[in-house]
């Protein structure tokens, strides 16, 4: 396998996925800063450390191919497209938000950019995704449904089910598990009898495949290829991308069941200075570029704190809308 | 068009989702056993040979995903007609039900709609024992978001079925496994829809109101034939829908009559029948002339010998000594 | 015995579970991450280093199954504590819950029983939003066959858990996330225990009646202080358990005031708040001065922005309001 | 593999697995009668055809061992050691009936056998039996659950839940699925993504194999051998008995969806005459003796009807007892 950068992506999409993965790792650090002073309530749920997979797999993506997550979504929705500003405006709760401040952190959703949502029920989200992929087969849409879900979702029900179906009646989804090997503080192993989970597959006659989430190109080339796969046959495909979260599973987790070591391991694989690394030895671009690029994302999520802050918050009657059509 | 055929209630509902299917593409349907098998209850007789095997499909036993495929297929843009095969299965599909199809929209701030109906047979009565006999109307009436209807008549179930259908909300679709053979007279007319949220007067009155719905009003109007006989005369207001429930036309009937009983078939414990009894004392306080008097569901797991099943569930008698201790009432 | 120490609900529900698992080496507990991790809300604190792996263990996130093993350990001899991480989690075991635990004893003729606990943290106002923050109480008060405590004080997080584990009936324990860093006395008496089915009368009064329980105790006592200072005296009942429910300590406490108003955390429409102001119309209906009231949180899908998060909730004004209107109420 | 009858049991055990068989099969025939008649009412679903997986299962498993099933349990009840008599009682909805008439078909249980229940909820007892297995283990009895499903089951999300609960906490359950290759009306390979059930099992990490479910010594020898291996691994097993049901799924259900020609196949693999042909043709027995044990299963199933028919209805009070303890 060729692996040099040039040989996957031409340089300006290449310097996209690095600024993509800097704006993730920029607003959710700007967001652990917000929950300090009180300003995001509520759970929250970081993304640093797991960029890798949602970047990477979002450029092997169509735009027109529906995305779900669960509740740690953010960089999801913003590498889809989401704003900014709109984004953390919803975690502020208020008007301007992308759900109205009605979904908070956990229930992003932009049906304009095919973002189907944040789910905040383990498994939710898994057979919701698995109805999309089927209307988009029924209206003869050239679309698939992508399922982003944790280690700790297939062991639920609707992990099994879903899988079950989607290959059953021969339904694009492309299954995209965020192996971080922990479900708050359970390790994938004392959860999982087969904890090798992309195997877990096997009874279900659905193809897998391990990937490494730390590795952005991988996690690009291994979805776009899946996803060409799920186009053509119609069928179900199954991505475990191994990955870590940085920090605890909310803000209110000191991840005090992580070893230290561990966590040095992982820190050193972070996928944005790996990227950074490759960028600059293959002279794609220099430090100074990148510099910049950190500069522009760290503007852009400021500028999001200060339209969250300066947002109105929403009127009391707004908890009669929206129920009903 | 104002011409009626005679028919079931099974056969009214088969003629909704044909019609519904016949007019719109979008409209699908899925559950165990509909397509080849034609339904538990035979209710989708003859679908899969109109409409093929795209249009109506079987499904793995997995009920909680039979909703939440429904769920993601409604945003993407078709209109699911899901059926479980008995509402007793509902209680695996609880989290599909209350956490997803009834908040969606809500929690995505009004962005997307669920076009969507969730069908289910229930109700108790066959000596099907505890695990196959519940009436879980309450669970959904509790749990905003959802539509909910629950027919009692042949025309009652084809009108609020094909309304059901066309509703832009995600709905609870009630049917009673004891009615799929009682007949009735039932518009052709293919336009023929019973809306949402009205409430019907099936018979007029002046001493008291019977609240009921489904099954429970045919106990209560055989309860008021034998009660006319005694010189009380009882009105009957058949809900159709719990959501929206037309609290208008229950209170409207006990202000006129000024005694209610209301008629139940779920567990009496924080049944939806309390809620309506407080809506009647809240609301005619000062006219009623005797307590609002419950009808429900004995508070048990259903038994299966016939002979002490039937105490569990409500009966034309049980309902007329209701009636009759209301209108003995000295005020 | 009768000394007592201050500890939060938290504590006092950890002291629970630590007497009752080194009285009765057949009390297990089990959930998601509360080993290891020792709990979500860090209620099974030290539980793992005292009783080790055997005896306190994670599970995999599968709820319906959490409780289901629970059930099948129950009827093999032991007393299985299991914890669903939220209420909220319980949508997805309502098969086992209903169809199983609250069924078994009575579909196999009382040949066996479940000496089990489902201990569920619950309850909205920490900006959770619509799938984190329920109160499901009535769902389970609407099923025959389990016993069902929500305690509302630190002593009784204690003695009604505590009861709980000793019942040879399956119990579902409903805890409030907002309650847990309350504190209060707690006995030390490892023999403390607090009976089902008794409601506690917080507060004697003489104007109205009060019907609380859990974190809507503690708003219904801010407002009856509030309420105090223009005059107005309240009574409070905690309930306690909702099953078994203590009816008549209710109906007592609404005779002697004529008036009540019934608190209810959970949406209102179909809400046990309707059968408990049922119950009150219907057994004082002649004494009554006004009808019953009833406080409930909103029949939305629970918002997550705190500014409009609050007004979906009881709150001690909105409590104190409805009480204004039923003394007010000219007869 | 030793083929002859005797080189697995002794003569009169395997005259007692024709036996059970056969009253298996009276019984079920005779409630085919009663619920024509009237006197059998609610959902009734008889296990003929499918008598040699109950009878060669609970032959090779111990008297302690828990079994647990589905509503199609008759047989098991009954080859466990329940009085036909009370069971029949039972079908009827009298005092009499092994659940005093409140379980009817579907619910039959007698703890003093070991017998755990028959389930109405399809896959509702799988949970139910890893929790027996727990507290056996913990309770360091030397008992295994054994729990029956049929194929219909697996693609519910307690299948999945159990079956990786069971491994991660080193259970000994012997999981049973009675493959009859429908459920209701839908044939197997059209709501399973893979048809072969037993290789479900590899997503768990669980050993599995599958067995002839019409050959009453095939399913005795596996069974028992799975049985010691659960008990000396304390780890699950799984097996499929592939088999057939003669009638439609319950008795309102006339099963046009299966062809005359497959049933007929199968009707040729009858498991009563397929083991009658063998203790003949082996010498074990002769046709006279076989007649002689069918009459004597007639009379304890006429004994069983006139024993329902004359017991007495329950009393009205029966209602509210037994829900509280
Ligand atoms: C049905 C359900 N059960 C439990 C929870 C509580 N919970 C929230 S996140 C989580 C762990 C999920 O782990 P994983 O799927 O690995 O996702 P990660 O947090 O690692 O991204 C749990 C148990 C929940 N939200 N939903
Ligand atoms: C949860 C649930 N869903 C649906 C049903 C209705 N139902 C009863 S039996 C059955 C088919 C089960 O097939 P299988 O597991 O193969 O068992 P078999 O009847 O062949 O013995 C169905 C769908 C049920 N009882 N429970
Ligand atoms: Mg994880
Ligand atoms: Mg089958």
């Amino acid at each position: 396998m060729e692996t040099r950068l040039r040989a996957t992506l031409p340089d300006h999409e290449l310097l996209r996925l690095y600024e993509q993965m800097v704006m993730s790792r920029e607003f959710e650090e700007s967001c652990a800063e917000q929950y300090t002073k009180g300003h995001i309530t509520g759970f929250l749920h970081l993304y640093s450390g797991q960029e890798a997979v949602a970047v990477g797999a979002t450029a092997g993506l169509h735009v027109d191919d529906y995305i779900l997550s669960a509740y740690r979504e953010h960089a999801q929705a913003i590498v889809r497209g989401a704003d900014p500003r709109r984004v953390m405006a919803e975690l502020f709760g208020k008007a301007t938000g992308i759900c109205k401040g009605k979904g908070g952190s956990m229930h992003l959703f932009d049906p304009n950019l095919n973002f189907m949502g944040g789910y905040a029920i383990v498994g939710g989200q898994l057979p919701i995704a698995v109805g999309l992929a089927f209307s988009a087969k029924y209206r003869r849409e050239d679309r698939l449904a992508a399922c982003f879900f944790g280690d700790g979702a297939v062991n639920q029900g609707t992990f099994h089910e879903s899988l079950n179906w989607a290959r059953l009646w021969e339904l694009p989804v492309l299954f995209i598990c965020e192996n971080n090997f922990y479900g708050i503080g359970t390790e994938v192993h004392r959860s999982s009898a087969l904890a090798s989970i992309h195997k877990r597959t096997c009874g279900y006659d659905i193809p897998s495949e391990k990937v490494d989430g730390m590795d952005v190109i991988a996690v690009y080339r291994a979805v776009k290829h899946a996803a060409e796969r799920v186009r053509e046959t119609s069928l179900p495909y199954f991505i475990e991308a191994t990955t870590y979260r940085f920090r605890g599973h909310s803000m209110a987790d000191p991840a005090k069941y992580r070893s230290a070591a561990e966590h040095e391991v992982w820190k050193a694989r972070d996928p944005i200075p790996a990227l950074a690394k490759r960028l600059i030895e293959e002279e794609i671009t220099d430090a100074g570029h990148l510099e910049g690029i950190l500069g522009n994302c760290r503007t852009v999520v400021q500028e999001a704190v200060k339209f969250a802050e300066e947002s109105p918050w929403p009127e009391d009657e707004e908890v009669y809308n929206d129920i009903y059509v | 068009m104002t011409s009626t055929s005679e028919m079931t209630y099974r056969d009214a509902l088969n003629m909704a989702l044909r019609e519904e299917m016949s007019r719109d593409p979008s409209v699908v349907v899925w559950g165990e056993d509909v397509a080849l098998y034609e339904g538990a209850f035979k209710v989708t007789r003859g679908l899969l040979a109109e409409f093929g095997e795209e249009r109506i499909k079987d499904t793995p036993i997995s009920e909680n995903t039979i909703v939440g495929v429904a769920v993601g297929a409604a945003m993407g843009g078709l209109r699911p007609v899901a059926e479980l095969m008995t509402v007793n299965f509902a209680l695996l599909a609880m989290d599909q039900i209350v956490n997803h199809m009834a908040k969606i929209r809500s929690m995505f701030g009004g962005q997307t709609f669920l076009p969507m109906v969730v069908r289910m047979p229930g109700g108790g009565g066959s000596q099907l024992a505890a695990q196959h006999s519940q009436s879980l109307e309450s669970y959904f009436m509790h749990c905003p978001g959802l539509h909910i209807a629950y027919p009692s008549t042949p025309a009652d179930a084809k009108g609020l079925l094909k309304s059901a259908i066309r509703d832009n909300n995600p709905v609870i679709f009630l049917e009673h496994e004891l009615l799929y053979n009682s007949t009735g007279e039932v518009p052709n007319d293919p336009e023929f829809l019973v809306p949402f949220g009205q409430a019907n007067v099936i018979r007029s009155g002046t001493d008291v109101t019977i609240v009921a719905y489904a099954r429970m009003t045919i106990l209560a109007l055989q309860a008021a034939a034998d009660l006319e006989k005694e010189g009380i005369s009882c009105e009957i207001v058949d809900l159709r829908t719990f959501s929206p429930l037309d609290t208008e036309t229950i209170i409207e009937s006990a202000r006129k009559t000024g005694r209610a009983v209301v008629v139940e078939e779920c567990w009496r414990t924080a049944g939806l029948g309390g809620d309506i009894a407080h809506r009647i004392h809240e609301a005619c306080f000062d006219t009623l002339l005797a307590p609002v008097k419950r009808v429900a569901g004995l508070d048990v797991p259903m038994p299966y010998s016939r002979k002490i099943e039937k105490i569990c569930i409500p009966r034309a008698e049980t309902i007329a000594d209701a009636v009759r201790e209301v209108v003995s009432r000295k005020y």
